[in-house]
C-alpha cells in the first residue's frame, strides 16, 4: 500500500480502518538461503540490500526482541560523514548519500534532515586536527568547511562565545549536509522495504546456538526452532561477542554502555547539530522540541543498558557551560545503549575463519549514521562471499596486520 | 465556567493550607490575579475563575489541570522572566509567591484563542504516524518546508534568555537507610529504621510530609491521620540520626543504591536566591538500604472528550477543596470504578460543592464508604459509565455529562442520559509509583485484582512498601512500613498504632467507555493527554503491525510526554489489550527510566560552572604571565603563555621577535609544566630499558638522555629527557600533557606486570618550577646570577646536569636544549619560582633577555627538526616513521611496543614518513594539516608549519608516503583556492651539526 | 643576592568570608617517602631520623612533636614538619636509607594546604568529596586521599572537636580548590545534616 | 555509578575514585618470550577480549586512594561485584568454577595451581 497525502485523505474518510500492516509477521521456515541475526538498522538494511541488489529474497532476519529496539532506537540520530581516514570517509559518505534518498525509495518518510552539523574547535590542538580533516574531506569530495566564531554564533545563537570561557569557541568544522533522521523510521522503513521483497522478519526469536560442520556454518538454533542455512550474518550491536562465541569465534570487542538524554520540549532554540568533543557532549533539537544530548561511554563492560550517573553528569555539565540557557531547562529522560568497542574504535565488517559466517559490529558510537552504507556493503560481501571494496579495510585481519583505522587522531585526542 | 470564582468561603472548612490573612498578587498571561499564601499556582489560577491553563501538544486543545502534583500533563506553565524564566513547570506543583509572573504555553496568540486549534479541526488527517506516510515529495521539501513548520509548532515552553544568574550545588551523603516518600508508610518505615540509631534520611517531593493523610478519612489510634503524621514528623525532625527533607524528589536510583535527590531550596521564595542561596541542590546519596514509600497515583478513565477542562482526577478535586479551598466547579459528577472516589464525594459535599451524582461502573458494589455516601444524600448510579461530555465555548466549558449503562466489551451505547454538570472527578483506580523500583532493573508484575503493575523482584537492597507496593489499605501500609524499617534498622521497640480495618469493594478495571454513535469513530478518547494520543491511535498502531508495546509507544508517542507515561502507560496498555483481545501482561510490561520527574540541568552541573567548570592549572609564574599577556594557550589543563606581544605588536611579530631573540641573545621560557618523575631502585635502569625504545643502561650519573616511549601497539606516545641522578636514581621528563598519564603508566607496569622489579616511582612535577634559558647569552645570564656550579662547557657539557645553587636558590641545572641553542634548564622549588624568574629577567636585562611563549618554542624546535608528540605523531606513527630508528634499540630483548613494531603493516614499505618541506615560494606558509595529493590520492599531510624568522622563509614538516626516500622531489598541496608546491627536504632546517647547542 | 622570596600556591587568593574559616597553610615541609614497611632496616632507619614509627594501617597518621607521618599507600607516606626542617629531614632520610630500597623526596612545594575550621567544615567538604565524612572513623589524625571537586586531594583531620581539617591539593590546582571552597562555604548555603533541623511542614 | 572496594587499603568509594583497567589476566607474551611471538598471539594479547554477559574478571586501580591495582570479579549484567583479589592472583577457585564461556576455557587448567 503506497503512502501519500492522498492515501491519508482517503483513509481519513474511513476513520483509518483500511491501513494494512507495515510488515508481515511470517512463520519461521526450516531453511533459508541466509539468516541475518539482529533486526536493528544494520541487520534490516543488510537484508534489504541483499534482496534489492542481489536478488536474495529467501532470507530471514531473526530478532530476540522487537525490530529496531536496540541501539537503532536508542541513539541521538546524528548523520555525518566528515571523518578523517579514507576508509571511514568511504563508508560514511556512502551511507550519507543513501540516506538522502531513502524516504522516496521506501515510500516511508524517515525524516532525513540535513540541518547542518558543526564540530566545535575549542583548543588549538582540536582546531589543527579538524583543519587536517577538512583538507582530507575536501580531497575526498565532501562539502565541508571550517567556520569562524562569528559564523558559529550565527548558526548557534545560544552558544557561550565568551573570550574568557574555559574552552573558548575558536571555530568549528561544519558539514552543511550533516543532520539527523528519525531513528525508528529508518528501522521501520528498511523493515517494510525488505518485507515487501519477501524477506521474513521474525521477531521475538532469540538465537541460542550457531551450528557448524567443521569450518562451515550450517544452521542457527533459535527459541522458535532450528534453521538450516549456509550463510549467517551476525549483526547484533552490543552483543556481537556473545553471539560469535556461539560459533566459537572470539572478537576484539568490549561492550560498554553509551548514554544519552533528552530535555523537556521547548520552542526551537537550536537548528543545527553541535558536537563539542573537548568537553564531550553533543546536542541537537528534535522536531518535538526536545534537546537530544549524547555523551560518553562508561569505562567498564556492561550489559545492563543502564549507565552511571557520572558520565551523564559530565556531559550535562559541559553543555550547561557551552549553552548557558540549558541550566534552567529540565532533563526529562535518560537511557543507555550497549555498544561494541573495538581495539581501534572502528567497526568490523568482515568475513570470518568460519565459512558462511559474516560479522558486522563494533560500531561504537557511530552506528546509526552508517546504517545504509553498512548494510549495502555487507549485503554485497555476503552475496558474493568476498569483501566489498569499502568493507575490506574493516575486516578482522587488520588486527593481525596492525592496519588500524584510528579516527580518534582527528578529534584532537593526543595519545 | 470561565470567569466565575471558585474559591470556597472561609467558613466552608476547606483550604487547610491557606493563610487567608496573607494575600499574594501574581500574574497569569499578563492578567493580575490574587491568591493566598499556601496556594499552588494551579489552585490560585482556578480560584480566580480560570480553568483553562494550557494547550495540548498536537491538537492545541484547551486543557485544565487534571492531577494534584508532579505528574500533571496539562497545566504546564512558564514562571519568571528573562534569564530567570523557567518553562514547563507543573502549575499543580508551583508554590505561589508574591509577585510571581506566569504564562501558559503552546498557544498563539493567546490561551483563549489559539490558531493551532486548526490542528484539532483537521485531526482526521493527522492520525498517529501520519508524518511517516507523507511530506516526502518533492524530496527537499521535508527539510526545507514541512519540517520547519512542524518544528515551530512543536515544543512547549520558551527557554530562558542568557546566563542563569542563580547558583546550584551538590552534596555527597551516605546513610544507612533512605526512605523515599513521607506518607504514612514512609513515616512508619523511618521511625522503625531510626529506632536503633541508624543514620536515616527521609524525603518527600512535596513541601510537606504526610502524603495524602490529610485527605484520607480513616483513623490511626483513634486520631486523624493528620494528627498522627504531625507527631511522627516532629519526632523524626528532632532525632539527631534522622535527616528529613521536603521539596526533595528522588529522581533516580542507580547502581549499588546510589540515588539522586533533587532539592528545591528557593523556587518557592525567590528572595532566598536573590540573597545568594543555591536554587537547587542535588544530593548524591549512597544508601545502605532503600525503602520506597512513594505512594500511588490515580488513573483517569477513558471516555469521549475526556480531556475537557473540568475533567480531573478525583484526588485532584479533593485536594483542591481540602487543601486550597477551591471548588473544581459548581456542580460536579463523580465517575469511578473504586471506593476512593467516595471519599472525594463526601469531602466535596461537606464543603458545599454541588454533586450531581456518583457514576460507578461496578454492578453492585458494597462497602461502608459507599453506604456513607448514600447516607449523606449523594445519588449513586451503578453499572453505568460516562460516555461523553457536552461542551461550549470551544470546548473550554463542560455543560453536561452523558451517561450510559456500561457492559464490558460492548461497542455501542444505548439508553444514554444527559446530566447537567460542569466538572467530573474521575477515579480509574490507583497505580503504584514504582518508578524508582525500575530504574536499576527492578521487575514489575501485573496484578489482576488492582488492575495495575506492582513491584515483583529486585537484585538490590531495596524494599518497597505501602501503596507503592500495591498495598492500598491503611493498616497494610503501616504494617509494611514498620516491617521494612525494622528489617533495615533492626528490631525496634516501638508502640505500633492500631487501625480499624475497613473493607473496600474491589476495583473493576475499565479501560474504555464507548461513546454514542459508531464505535470510536470521530470521538477522541484521550490516553496520553499532553501528546494527544487517543484510543483510536493505539488501535491504528495495532492494525498497522506496530504491535509490540514499544512499537506502539514510538509510533504513537504514547508515554513520551513530560509525564513520561505516568498517566497514560497503564490505560494505554489496557486499551491495546482490549483492542487485540490479549491480557494486559501479554501486551508487555512497562518500565521506567530516570529521572522520576524532569529536573534542572543546573542541578546536574552544580558548582561546576563558569570559572569552576574545569580547573585551570597554574604554574608558579602564572600571575606574572597573565599580567604580561592575555594570549594564553591551553596545554592539557595548564594555561601557558602563547606569546608576549609588546606595545601593539601583532602576535606574529611578537613570535618572530621572541624567536630571533633566542637565536641572537637569550630567551626564557616557563617550562614548569613538563612532567617530572623520580624513579629509584636497584632495577631502575632495567625498568627504563623496558619503558623506552632506546637503551638506558649505559647512561652515566650526571648525564641526560632523550628517550622515546611507545604504547604496546608500537605507536609513539611520549618523549622526553631522563637524567641520571645516582646509580639507582633517575629523573624522567615527560611532555606537559603526558605527565600524569605517564606516571600512572609506569606504576601500572610496576604493579601489574613487572612486580619483581625493585623500583619506586614518585611524580614531582608540582615540586619544581623549571625555566629554559636559551640563546648564545644563556651562560652569561647564569654567571651573572652567580652559582656554585661550574657552568663551563667542559664541566657541564651538553646533556649533562648538576645540582647546586644559583643566586641563592637551590637548583637542578640541565644542559638540555629544545631550541638548538646553548640552553640551560634550571629547576627550583616551586614556591621560589616567581622570585627566581624575576631575578633571571633582572640579571638578563643587559644580555637582552626576553620571555618567549609556546609558539616561539614550537618554531625553534621545528627549525631544528625536533618532533612534538601529538603534532608530528597522532597515535598511528612509529619511531621509524618519524626518522628516529636510531632511538629504537635492536639489542634489547624486550620493551613496550617492540613486538608490535614488527606487525606486517608497520613494517610495510611506503609508509608515511616524516620529511621537511620547503615551499617553492619561500613566503608561502602551508596551512597545518594541508594535504599532499598525488594522482588524485591523499598521500600525506603537513604536521607542523611555520614562518621561520631565522631562515626568513617558511618551513614545514609533513608525513608523506615513502617520504624519506624522496628527498628533493616536488610535491603539491592543493588547497581550496590554490595549490602550494614544496620540495621534500631534510626536516632539520637549521644548524644540522648541532654546533650552536654544544658550546 | 638576597634570600629567595617565598610565594606559596595561594599567595594571591582572596580571603573567604563564609560559614567556616578557610585559610592557607604554606609553612609546612613535606617529604614523600616510599619503602617496604616489612623491611626492618627501612623501619629502623626512618624511625631514627623521624623519631616516630611510620603508620602501617591505612588512613592513619602518627605524630610526635613537629613531625607527622601520614599514610598514603602501603608503601608510601607523607612526612610533614615545619618548613625550615624539610630539607634537613629529607637529607637525613636519604642518608639513613642509603643502601635500603626506598625513595625519599622533598616535596614541600608540590602541595598547597587549605585549613578548614569550625562547625560545618565537614559539610562544606561533602559538597566536593564523595566520601562518608560523617562516619565515625573521621576522627583526630585520620587521613584519606580522595577526589575533591574533581581534583586529587587528601584530607587530614587535625581535630574533630573543634573541627579542624587540612585539605591537601597539588599546587597548580590550589587556586581552583580555593575558589570552589569560596563558592560552597557561603553563609547562605550552610548545610545542616541530621540535626539542627527545623520542624518539617505537614 | 558503581561502589567499589579496594582490597589493598580497604577503602569503599565511588566509581570515579577508581580507574577501570579493562580485562584481567591477560598474559603479555613478550615478557616471557621476546622472540617468536606470532602475529596472531600479539593480536590476541592486544585486542581479543572475553566479553561475557555475566561473570567477568577485570582490573581496577584505587586511583584517588592508595594508588594500587587490584582484581575484581563483577557480573556485567547486574554489576554486582563478586570478589576483589590481588593483582598478582587468580580469582578464588569457586569463581573460576563459576566462570562461563571463554573465561571457563581460560581457567580450565589453572584451578589446580591455586
Amino acid at each position: 500500500m503506497r503512502y501519500s497525502i492522498f492515501s491519508l485523505a482517503r483513509q481519513a474518510l474511513n476513520y483509518h480502518k483500511g491501513w494494512e500492516k507495515a510488515w508481515r509477521s511470517p512463520e519461521l521456515k526450516p531453511s533459508y538461503d541466509a539468516v541475518i541475526i539482529g533486526a536493528g538498522g544494520h541487520g534490516l538494511a543488510t537484508a534489504y540490500y541483499m534482496a534489492k541488489e542481489h536478488g536474495m529474497t529467501n532470507i530471514a532476519v531473526v530478532e530476540k526482541g522487537w525490530l529496531g529496539g536496540g541501539n537503532t532506537g536508542r541513539n541521538t540520530t546524528i548523520i555525518r560523514s566528515n571523518y578523517l581516514q579514507d576508509a571511514s570517509i568511504a563508508i560514511y559518505d556512502l551511507a550519507h548519500k543513501l540516506y538522502a534518498d531513502l524516504s522516496q525509495e521506501f515510500n516511508y518518510n524517515i525524516m532525513f534532515s540535513p540541518r547542518g552539523l558543526l564540530m566545535l574547535c575549542q583548543t588549538e590542538h582540536e582546531l589543527r586536527g579538524f583543519q587536517r580533516t577538512a583538507h582530507a574531506n575536501r580531497i575526498a569530495g565532501l562539502e565541508c568547511e571550517m567556520i569562524d566564531r562569528q559564523r558559529v554564533k550565527e548558526l548557534v545563537p545560544i552558544i557561550n562565545d565568551r573570550d574568557d570561557a574555559r574552552y573558548p569557541i575558536l571555530g568549528a568544522y561544519y558539514q552543511a549536509s550533516g543532520g539527523t533522521a528519525r531513528h525508528d523510521g529508518v528501522a521501520w522503513g528498511y523493515a517494510r522495504g525488505a518485507d515487501q521483497m519477501g524477506v521474513d522478519i521474525i521477531q521475538n526469536c532469540e538465537v541460542t546456538g550457531l551450528l557448524r560442520d567443521g569450518d562451515q556454518i550450517v544452521g542457527v538454533e533459535t527459541t522458535r526452532g532450528t534453521i538450516n542455512t549456509k550463510k549467517v550474518a551476525v549483526v547484533t550491536a552490543g552483543h556481537t561477542s556473545h553471539i560469535m562465541q556461539m560459533a566459537g569465534v572470539s572478537m576484539p570487542i568490549e561492550s560498554v554502555c553509551l548514554q544519552a538524554m533528552v530535555s523537556e520540549p521547548i520552542k526551537p532554540v537550536i537548528d543545527v547539530v553541535v558536537m563539542a568533543n573537548t568537553v564531550h557532549g553533543y546536542v541537537s533539537q528534535s522536531d518535538k522540541g526536545e534537546l537530544v544530548i549524547g555523551g560518553g561511554a562508561d569505562a567498564y563492560n556492561n550489559y545492563a543498558q543502564r549507565g552511571s550517573f557520572a558520565s551523564l553528569e559530565h556531559t550535562a555539565t559541559a553543555l550547561v557551560e557551552t549553552f548557558p540557557i540549558i541550566s534552567r531547562l529540565k532533563m526529562m529522560r535518560q537511557w543507555g545503549g550497549i555498544v561494541d568497542m573495538t581495539g581501534d574504535r572502528s567497526p568490523i565488517i568482515s568475513m570470518t575463519d568460519v565459512k558462511g559466517l559474516y560479522v558486522n559490529g563494533g560500531w561504537g558510537t557511530g552506528g546509526f549514521k552508517s546504517i545504509p552504507g553498512s548494510g549495502f556493503v555487507f549485503a554485497d560481501t555476503i552475496a558474493n562471499d568476498r569483501p566489498h571494496p569499502i568493507a575490506e579495510p574493516f575486516g578482522l585481519k587488520r588486527f593481525v596486520r596492525g592496519e588500524f583505522i584510528d579516527e580518534s587522531v582527528a578529534s584532537g585526542v593526543a595519545h | 465556567m470561565t470567569g466565575k470564582p471558585y474559591r470556597l468561603p472561609d467558613d466552608s472548612g476547606a483550604g487547610r493550607l491557606l493563610d487567608r490573612s496573607k494575600p499574594l498578587s501574581f500574574t497569569f498571561d499578563g492578567k493580575k490575579m490574587t491568591g493566598y499564601a499556601g496556594d499552588t499556582l494551579a489552585s490560585a489560577v482556578m480560584a480566580n475563575g480560570r480553568r483553562v491553563m494550557g494547550r495540548s501538544f498536537k491538537y492545541h486543545r484547551p486543557r485544565g489541570l487534571i492531577t494534584m502534583g508532579s505528574e500533571e500533563p496539562n497545566a504546564l506553565v512558564g514562571v519568571g522572566t528573562g534569564s530567570r524564566r523557567e518553562p514547563n513547570l507543573r502549575a499543580t506543583q508551583v508554590e505561589l509567591f508574591d509577585g510571581m509572573t506566569s504564562v501558559s504555553q503552546n498557544r498563539w496568540p493567546s490561551l483563549d484563542f489559539d490558531v493551532g486549534i486548526i490542528n484539532n479541526h483537521m485531526s482526521r488527517l493527522f492520525p498517529s504516524g501520519f508524518y511517516y506516510k507523507t511530506f516526502m515529495w518533492p524530496k527537499t521539501f521535508w527539510h526545507k518546508v514541512y519540517e520547519p513548520v512542524i518544528r515551530n509548532a512543536a515544543g512547549l515552553g520558551v527557554a530562558p534568555d542568557g546566563v542563569d544568574p542563580d547558583s546550584y550545588e551538590q552534596v555527597h551523603v551516605h546513610c544507612d537507610v533512605l526512605v523515599v516518600g513521607g506518607g504514612v508508610a514512609g513515616l512508619a518505615a523511618a521511625q522503625a529504621a531510626a529506632a536503633n540509631g541508624k543514620r536515616v534520611m527521609i524525603c518527600d517531593e512535596t513541601p510537606r510530609l504526610g502524603g495524602i493523610a490529610d485527605i484520607s478519612n480513616e483513623l490511626i489510634d483513634g486520631k486523624s491521620q493528620l494528627d498522627w503524621v504531625r507527631e511522627q514528623a516532629a519526632s523524626l525532625t528532632a532525632a539527631d540520626n534522622v535527616h528529613v527533607m521536603t521539596r526533595a524528589t528522588v529522581i533516580g536510583h542507580y547502581h549499588h543504591n546510589y540515588l539522586m535527590i533533587f532539592e528545591r531550596l528557593t523556587d518557592h521564595n525567590p528572595a532566598l536566591a536573590a540573597a545568594g542561596a543555591p536554587r537547587h541542590r542535588l544530593w548524591k546519596v549512597r544508601a545502605g538500604k532503600v525503602i520506597l514509600a512513594s505512594g500511588a497515583s490515580e488513573r483517569t478513565m477513558t471516555f469521549a472528550n475526556n480531556d475537557r477542562p473540568g475533567v480531573m482526577l478525583s484526588s485532584a478535586a479533593r485536594t483542591l477543596v481540602e487543601r486550597y479551598g477551591v471548588a473544581p466547579g459548581l456542580m460536579g459528577l463523580i465517575f469511578a470504578n473504586n471506593d476512593d472516589a467516595y471519599i472525594t464525594a463526601l469531602s466535596l459535599k461537606r464543603s458545599g460543592v454541588g454533586i450531581a451524582r456518583i457514576v460507578d461502573v461496578r454492578e453492585n458494589p458494597q462497602s461502608e464508604i459507599i453506604t456513607a455516601a448514600q447516607d449523606a444524600g449523594i445519588e449513586t448510579m451503578f453499572g453505568h459509565a460516562v460516555a461523553g461530555v457536552e461542551t461550549s465555548a470551544g470546548g473550554k466549558q463542560i455543560d453536561a455529562v452523558k451517561i450510559a449503562p456500561y457492559v464490558k466489551g460492548r461497542g455501542r451505547v444505548v439508553n444514554e442520559i444527559t446530566v447537567p454538570a460542569d466538572f467530573i472527578a474521575v477515579s480509574g483506580g490507583w497505580n503504584p509509583v514504582a518508578h524508582l523500583w525500575c530504574h536499576n532493573g527492578g521487575k514489575l508484575q501485573w496484578d489482576d485484582t488492582l488492575a495495575c503493575f506492582k513491584p515483583k523482584s529486585h537484585d538490590d537492597d531495596i524494599a518497597i512498601v505501602g501503596s507503592a507496593n500495591g498495598t492500598m489499605d491503611l493498616a497494610g501500609c503501616l504494617k509494611e512500613g514498620y516491617a521494612a524499617g525494622e528489617k533495615a534498622g533492626g528490631k525496634a521497640r516501638l508502640k505500633k498504632p492500631r487501625v480499624v480495618v475497613r473493607k473496600q469493594a474491589p476495583v473493576e478495571p475499565m479501560w474504555f467507555s464507548p461513546a454514542t454513535g459508531k464505535y470510536n469513530e470521530g470521538n477522541k478518547h484521550f490516553i496520553d493527554l499532553q501528546n494527544d494520543v487517543t484510543a483510536a491511535d493505539l488501535e491504528l498502531a495495532q492494525r498497522e503491525g506496530y504491535e509490540s508495546v514499544e512499537h506502539t509507544k514510538r509510533y504513537t508517542t504514547l508515554g513520551m510526554a513530560t509525564d513520561q507515561g505516568k498517566n497514560s502507560n497503564v490505560p494505554g496498555m489496557g486499551i491495546i489489550a482490549e483492542a487485540t483481545g490479549k491480557a494486559v501482561p501479554e501486551v508487555g510490561t512497562t518500565t521506567f527510566r530516570p529521572p522520576y520527574t524532569p529536573f534542572s540541568f543546573g542541578a546536574i552541573a552544580g558548582t561546576q560552572r563558569g570559572k569552576l567548570f574545569h580547573v585551570i592549572r597554574r604554574t608558579a609564574v602564572y600571575d606574572w604571565h597573565t599580567s604580561q599577556t592575555s594570549v594564553m594557550e591551553p596545554v592539557g589543563d595548564w594555561r601557558r603563555p602563547y606569546c608576549y606581544p609588546q606595545g601593539g605588536e601583532s602576535q606574529q611579530d611578537a613570535i618572530n621577535r621572541e624567536i630571533l631573540n633566542v637565536r641572537n641573545n637569550v630567551g626564557i621560557l616557563d617550562a614548569s609544566t613538563l612532567g617530572k618523575i623520580e624513579i629509584k631502585g636497584p632495577d631502575a635502569g632495567e625498568f627504563l630499558n623496558r619503558m623506552y625504545t632506546n637503551m638506558f643502561a649505559g647512561l652515566k650519573t650526571g648525564k641526560c638522555r632523550y628517550g622515546l616511549m611507545m604504547n604496546e601497539m608500537g605507536f609513539l606516545m611520549d618523549d622526553g629527557v631522563t637524567a641520571k641522578l645516582a646509580d639507582d636514581h633517575y629523573l624522567m621528563h615527560t611532555t606537559s600533557g603526558g605527565a600524569d598519564r605517564i606516571a600512572a603508566w609506569l606504576e601500572e607496569w610496576l604493579q601489574t606486570e613487572w612486580y619483581d622489579l625493585k623500583v619506586y616511582v614518585t611524580p614531582v612535577t608540582e615540586q619544581w618550577s623549571q625555566f629554559a634559558i636559551a640563546g648564545p647569552n644563556a651562560r652569561k645570564v647564569l654567571e651573572k646570577l652567580g652559582s656554585d656550579i661550574d657552568l663551563s662547557h667542559e664541566a657541564l657539557p651538553f646533556m649533562a646536569m648538576a645540582t647546586g645553587d644559583i643566586a641563592g636558590f637551590p637548583v637542578r641545572l640541565f644542559r638540555i636544549s629544545f631550541s638548538g641553542e646553548l640552553s640551560f634548564e634550571v629547576a627550583t622549588p616551586a614556591n621560589y619560582g616567581q622570585d627566581l624568574w624575576d631575578k633571571i629577567l633582572e640579571a638578563g636585562k643587559e644580555f637582552g633577555i626576553a620571555p618567549y611563549g609556546t609558539e616561539a618554542l614550537h618554531v625553534l624546535r621545528a627549525e631544528k627538526g625536533f618532533i612534538v608528540v601529538g603534532d608530528e605523531t597522532d597515535g598511528t606513527v612509529t619511531p621509524h616513521d618519524v626518522g628516529m630508528s636510531w632511538a629504537v634499540s635492536k639489542k634489547k630483548p624486550d620493551y613496550i611496543g617492540k613486538r608490535s613494531l614488527e606487525q606486517a603493516f608497520l613494517t610495510e614499505p611506503g609508509r608515511k614518513q616524516l620529511v621537511g618541506l620547503a615551499t617553492t615560494d619561500p613566503n608561502e606558509v602551508l596551512p597545518d594539516g594541508a594535504p599532499a595529493v598525488e594522482s588524485g590520492k591523499l598521500t600525506g599531510h603537513v604536521t607542523s608549519s611555520y614562518w621561520s624568522p631565522t631562515l626568513k622563509r617558511s618551513i614545514a614538516m609533513a608525513l608523506v608516503k615513502n617520504g624519506s626516500e624522496r628527498m628533493g622531489e616536488k610535491i603539491s598541496f592543493p588547497l581550496a583556492d590554490k595549490v602550494i608546491e614544496a620540495e621534500i627536504v631534510d626536516p632539520v632546517f637549521y644548524d644540522k651539526e648541532g654546533a650552536r647547542q654544544n658550546v | 643576592m638576597s634570600d629567595p622570596v617565598f610565594r606559596g600556591g595561594l599567595a594571591g587568593a582572596k580571603a573567604i568570608d563564609g560559614s567556616i574559616s578557610v585559610s592557607a597553610i604554606d609553612d609546612r615541609g613535606m617529604i614523600d617517602l616510599r619503602g617496604d614497611i616489612k623491611d626492618k632496616k627501612f623501619v629502623a632507619a626512618t624511625k631514627k631520623v623521624l623519631g616516630i614509627s611510620l603508620p602501617a594501617q591505612p588512613r592513619q597518621s602518627v605524630n610526635k612533636g613537629e613531625v607527622t607521618a601520614l599514610w598514603l599507600s602501603p608503601d608510601q607516606w607523607l612526612i610533614t614538619c615545619p618548613r625550615a626542617k624539610g630539607a634537613h629531614l629529607a637529607n637525613g632520610l636519604q642518608t639513613a636509607l642509603a643502601g635500603i630500597h626506598s625513595l625519599a623526596v622533598d616535596v614541600s612545594d608540590a602541595r598547597s594546604i587549605i585549613r578548614l575550621e569550625g562547625q560545618g567544615a565537614k559539610e562544606v567538604l561533602m559538597k566536593g568529596a564523595p566520601v562518608d565524612l560523617l562516619a565515625s572513623e573521621y576522627t583526630d589524625g585520620y587521613v584519606r586521599r580522595l577526589r575533591f571537586a574533581e581534583l586529587a586531594a587528601m584530607i587530614h583531620v587535625v581535630s574533630s572537636d573543634p573541627e579542624i581539617i587540612d585539605l591537601y591539593v597539588f599546587r597548580s590546582y590550589a587556586q581552583y580548590a580555593w575558589d570552589w571552597l569560596a563558592a560552597t562555604s557561603t553563609k547562605q548555603s550552610r548545610l545542616s545534616l541530621f540535626a539542627n533541623q527545623s520542624i518539617a511542614s505537614v | 555509578m558503581l561502589e567499589i572496594k579496594c582490597p589493598v587499603c580497604g577503602v569503599v568509594g565511588e566509581e570515579g575514585d577508581f580507574h577501570g583497567g579493562g580485562q584481567a589476566h591477560i598474559t603479555r607474551p613478550a615478557t616471557d618470550n621476546p622472540a617468536n611471538i606470532s602475529d596472531e598471539a600479539q593480536r590476541d594479547y592486544l585486542f581479543m577480549r572475553h566479553n561475557p554477559k555475566g561473570l567477568h574478571f577485570e582490573r581496577w586501580r584505587c586511583d584517588r586512594g592508595c594508588g594500587k591495582w587490584f582484581h575484581a570479579a563483577r557480573d556485567t549484567v547486574t554489576n554486582e561485584f563478586k570478589a576483589y583479589y590481588s593483582i598478582r592472583e587468580l580469582p578464588p577457585v569457586e569463581l573460576m568454577k563459576a566462570a562461563t564461556g571463554s573465561w571457563a576455557e581460560y581457567f580450565k587448567d589453572k584451578m589446580v595451581t591455586k
